[in-house]
């Protein structure tokens, strides 16, 4: 008896997280949730609400306020034998587990000569646009896309949110998985039965031929909606999703980019030093006599975000500023 | 019991722990609204605690607080038009509309802030100190911060590094039972939190958050000493939060039946019966408070509407100090 | 004070410290003649804690060290071989010579490391034990430390989560009284390291961490109890580092006569006299000790000089681990 | 009577460093030193040898192993009046500070609507080279220089090891001073009375014209070296010394790309994400049609630096690496 696929189901980004995580408990005994208020509280986004009462606390653990020490505990158990995940409720809190991050997490492998692996997945909630001020607001993925032995991904679609995470459980080292806030509550359509994804690859969101948008998490959405008004405008832009920001799928960036021999980098980090900067030098490094004018770049201003509405947009990526940025590339200069 | 300080100043306990019920109020209307955004985290519960606290410290004294810090601000002395107005994002605002609810500072009145990460304000106070002592000045810094900072380990190297070198710190440690849905005995092993401030040399005591006299003794106890140079203090305030934790939270962890036993306590009522019995608080002088009060936010909210935004030309400004020429 | 145990075991004890003590020392000589580089621990004068903790740890339970932990790697089994090679950067190096004297590691012997960052260590014996409690598997982790390590706020963290989670682990604290140049009473206001164990909800001990026969008693009682499902336990080792403590110490923070003071209580003599006392040790068996010692480590080192280095070519293997097909 | 100027004085990197703090504990009495192993020890590079015994317990302040609270405890007493100096043994205990740096000091000019000013100088040694392992190696200035907020300089001669730290405390924000650990033993001259150093400019150590050679910090003395060999081969190699990594004085990096045509961004951080891709990027905004040829970058390999020095000396970037990445440029393609 063969059981009809279902149709295809509508939920949220947050319910594709959550039904994620819930298949991953589901499927190896060895996976449990780990962090502050995933479990009695249902998670500060609610991305884990319902997972204590149906697995136990056991496996869905609420930890103590210690970000260093229960970080440094999933790679612990990592090491013995578990697939832990943990949520760092938000990136701004994972400034006080770095330590263990970079100095064991990443590390461990190479100086032990290979003697381990760490299998564990971190999830956070990254970003601004909530109006939540300079301490709750960073978005910092090109700090840990710096540090080798992990691997960063940002699902900025409700498929990646719903098969990044099983994709990171087969991984055998670190991945940290960068949730934006403002996508928890993004709805959307999804096949019942989730499709394996990849972490090796790139995406093209949109194809287009004059100018290429490079865009990840948060910034996808804001992209194609600068997209969609470019070619009102009659410019034709392709949106490249980065996906995976550790190791950056250079094939994909450089294809775009032969193909349209421009192209504008978007992102929601500080502007100096940010992945825009190291996707703008792997351009230059690699298709340099492609380009028919500089790359450029959108991302935030170099200001700790404000919390009122007009300044924080002010200081973050906008379709409109991603629009302006294209659209001087395109026009010819002078 | 600790006495009962004179009328006006009795009284005046009671306004302010009014003003924070109302200013919170208001303040999850105005969210309701729309008018304020971002996160809010509500006072409501605990205002016995800032308002007793507060008033054993000087203007000279400086202050530290977290997220939750609306009351502590107001009986401080921001004014509540530069509260409201920082929460509407107005240039008029306490931070010049930059902070928000969280971040709320008056240097001039020696208030350092609301502090957004948790125990991430222990330091700070520490520092602060440190400047005093240095600079020979005999003042205290008291810091703020909940039960849940206390599982940070930036707390107990904070308590260290006071006690090491015995600066003036009040480590005021407002615990409501809970960080965020966790309860203290879901995140520590060892719930007495005094226990683990002395195991860092700094001497410890427990008092009843919800009874503003007791609050105000205590602190005035501990203040004297560490203004007297005898090094840190760390005071638990037992105390409870009636509201969630912030706009966002749909109270899964706890019964309602506990947040109703709670209310009970609640410090406003229990301070007005203490005050009628002693003869020292009629019915019309509560009505007047509360006319007062209301008086006080509805000017409050006019200033924070009427208020311009901070010109988006200025988005930069103060990112740097300005160099001298 | 403990029983002397079985002769072979008591004479094991003896060989264990003495084949640190004689692994250090070559060290030392190697680093003088440049062939070992980098930053180099000595543990000279704490063997009998990991000669004793080891001894009542088995097979099955983990190890966590620091950077001073070529005696915990030796008494735990690495070869010295494996050791000296390591040290030399040889890609037959206990961890293929990629680490060095700060990152001895053998997981086949669940010794998962030297860590050079202080407190670094503690929250993974934490995630250990977590795996352990989560697979049903009775065993422990031991995690090593110093008494610096316990001013960093994750030792508090780290003891907090294994009392609240009731976890099997050891917690190991190596109180050399410094940490480099640093006092223990001139980095804590408490010095009494018990206090902040307990004051986490994990019960302490005491032990002369030059005895080792206390430190064999003391550690198996703990190790009984952490296995048992007792949860955590936390011993204080007190003990004392005869060298500098690294290899650029100039050592001007303490002085001779300190240094000579605490010499008189080596361990290593100590034992001996103790041995002898009981008659279970001639002359001729210490010589024969050292002699085999003597052979082991100049076979150790021979190894060492003849392991090739590892080819440039593999500098990026072993950042990620290969991919399953 | 004037006294005749006292000639050149020969001292290391170390002996300028120190000159400094004693010079500025005892110019401004709230000045004081806090760090750990910065009394008793001596400093754990030696820098601070002595002073403890000059200027007494309060000015200088060993402190318990806690970069977190010291760090913290550093910003406050900066907001209390006092001029602090913090030394944080080495860019990789700082990762336990980070929280304290990014959430507080760079942030709470602006969050509090510039009601106060943090002017607190952060020392740290970085950097790898001496066989230390993976723990202690790391070059994170790339990641301190992507927040507002702060200043990030790195001394790479004498004359600024000597000169960047009175120009730090006059800056009334944060600064962070980068001293790489293997310039603490450099020998060199200075000027008997210290001239004052601006932190405003990149410098131009060497004048070419063919190629940049853009370096700083512990790159720097390789790039001069490499400049010396392809000099040797007929290249005429510029080398500029960034100094200040934030901000970045884009203005001489231009130019000295207008000049020579091709650029060589020489940076010990690991490659992706580094100090090097922004320059990289801000050349392609800057200067993009003055290009004869895509800037490259010698960055260190993306490994946890091993401890042979083989391997660790094959991770990092040499003279040889320099030299042959400029060749690639200069000499036509193809
Ligand atoms: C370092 C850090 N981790 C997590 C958070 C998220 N968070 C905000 S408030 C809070 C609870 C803090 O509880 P407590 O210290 O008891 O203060 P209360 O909210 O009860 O006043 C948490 C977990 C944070 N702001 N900072
Ligand atoms: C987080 C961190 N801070 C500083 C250092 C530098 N450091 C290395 S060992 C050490 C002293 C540690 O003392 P202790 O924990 O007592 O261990 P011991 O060296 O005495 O064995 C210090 C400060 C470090 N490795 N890690
Ligand atoms: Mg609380
Ligand atoms: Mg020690």
């Amino acid at each position: 008896m063969t059981v009809a696929p279902a149709g295809p189901i509508r939920m949220t980004y947050r319910e594709a997280v959550r039904a994620a995580l819930r298949e991953a408990l589901a499927a190896d005994p060895r996976v449990f949730l780990m962090g502050e208020d995933v479990g009695r509280y249902g998670g500060t986004y609610a991305a884990t609400k319902g997972l204590l009462e149906e697995f136990g606390p056991e496996r869905v653990r609420d930890t103590p306020l210690s970000e260093l020490t229960f970080t440094g505990a999933g790679i612990g158990a990592a090491l013995g034998g578990m697939r832990p995940i943990l949520e760092i409720m938000t990136v701004n809190f994972s400034l006080l587990a770095l330590d263990q991050i970079v100095n064991n997490a990443a590390t461990l492998r190479h100086m032990s000569g290979g003697q381990v692996s760490v299998p564990l997945v971190i999830r956070m909630a990254t970003g601004a646009g909530r109006q939540v001020a300079a301490q709750h607001s960073h978005s910092l993925e090109a700090w840990y896309a710096h540090i080798p032995g992990i691997r960063v991904v940002a699902p900025a679609v409700l498929e990646d949110a719903r098969g990044m995470l099983a994709a990171a459980l087969r991984d055998p080292d670190p991945v940290l998985i960068f949730e934006h806030a403002a996508l928890y509550g993004v709805e959307g359509e999804l096949p019942a039965v989730p499709r394996q994804v990849d972490l090796d690859r790139a995406a093209v969101r949109r194809s287009g031929d004059d100018v290429s948008l490079i865009a990840y998490g948060g910034t996808v959405g804001k992209a194609l909606a600068a997209a969609e008004q470019l070619a009102a405008g009659g410019i034709s832009a392709e949106v490249v999703d980065l996906r995976t920001l550790r190791p950056l799928d250079d094939a994909t960036i450089v294809g775009s980019v032969r193909k349209t021999h421009r192209a504008v980098v978007v992102d929601e980090g500080w502007r100096s030093g940010s992945l825009a900067a190291e996707v703008m030098a792997r351009i230059m490094e690699q298709a340099f006599y492609e380009l028919d004018a500089p790359v450029a770049r959108v991302c935030t201003a170099e200001v700790p975000i404000p919390y009122p509405k007009h300044l924080e947009d002010a200081a973050l990526p906008q379709p409109e500023t991603i629009v302006a940025a294209a659209r001087s590339l395109v026009k010819p200069r002078g | 019991m600790t006495p009962t300080p004179p009328r006006d100043e009795a009284i005046g306990l009671l306004r302010d722990m009014l003003r924070i019920r109302r200013l919170e109020e208001k303040s999850a209307e105005l969210y309701s609204a729309g008018k304020i955004r971002g996160f809010l985290h509500l006072y409501i519960g605990q205002e016995a605690v800032a308002t007793g606290a507060m008033r054993a410290l000087t203007a000279d004294d400086a202050i530290v607080a977290t997220y939750r810090e609306h009351g502590h601000a107001l009986v401080r002395g921001i004014t509540a038009g530069a509260i409201m107005a920082e929460m509407y994002g107005k240039a008029s605002g306490c931070s010049r509309g930059r902070g928000g609810s969280m971040h709320l500072f008056d240097v001039s009145r020696r208030f350092y802030g609301g502090n957004a990460i948790v125990g991430g304000g222990l330091p700070l106070a520490v520092g602060l100190a440190l400047a005093d002592r240095m600079q020979g000045k005999a003042r205290a810094t008291a810091c703020f911060f909940g039960d849940g900072a206390t599982a940070e380990g930036v707390f107990q190297e904070s308590l260290n590094l006071a006690a090491l070198w015995r600066l003036p710190v009040l480590f005021a440690c407002e615990n409501n039972r809970y960080a965020m849905g966790t309860a203290l005995d879901r995140a520590q092993a060892q719930t007495d939190l005094c226990l683990k401030a002395t195991a860092q040399g700094v001497p410890a005591g427990r008092v009843d958050g919800m009874d503003v006299l007791a609050v105000l003794g205590a602190t005035q106890d501990a203040v004297r000493a560490v203004r007297g140079g005898e090094g840190p203090r760390f005071l638990e305030y037992q105390t409870y939060r009636f509201r969630a934790h912030s706009m966002f939270d749909p109270e899964l962890y706890r019964s309602k039946a506990e947040v109703e036993e709670w209310k009970k306590r609640d410090p406003i009522p229990a301070y007005v019966r203490c005050l009628e019995s002693e003869g020292l608080l009629a019915a019309a002088d509560l009505e007047r408070l509360e006319r007062e009060i209301a008086a006080e936010l509805s000017e409050a909210v006019r200033f924070a509407e009427e208020s311009p935004l901070e010109p988006v030309a200025n988005l930069l400004v103060d990112v740097c100090t300005p160099r001298p020429a």
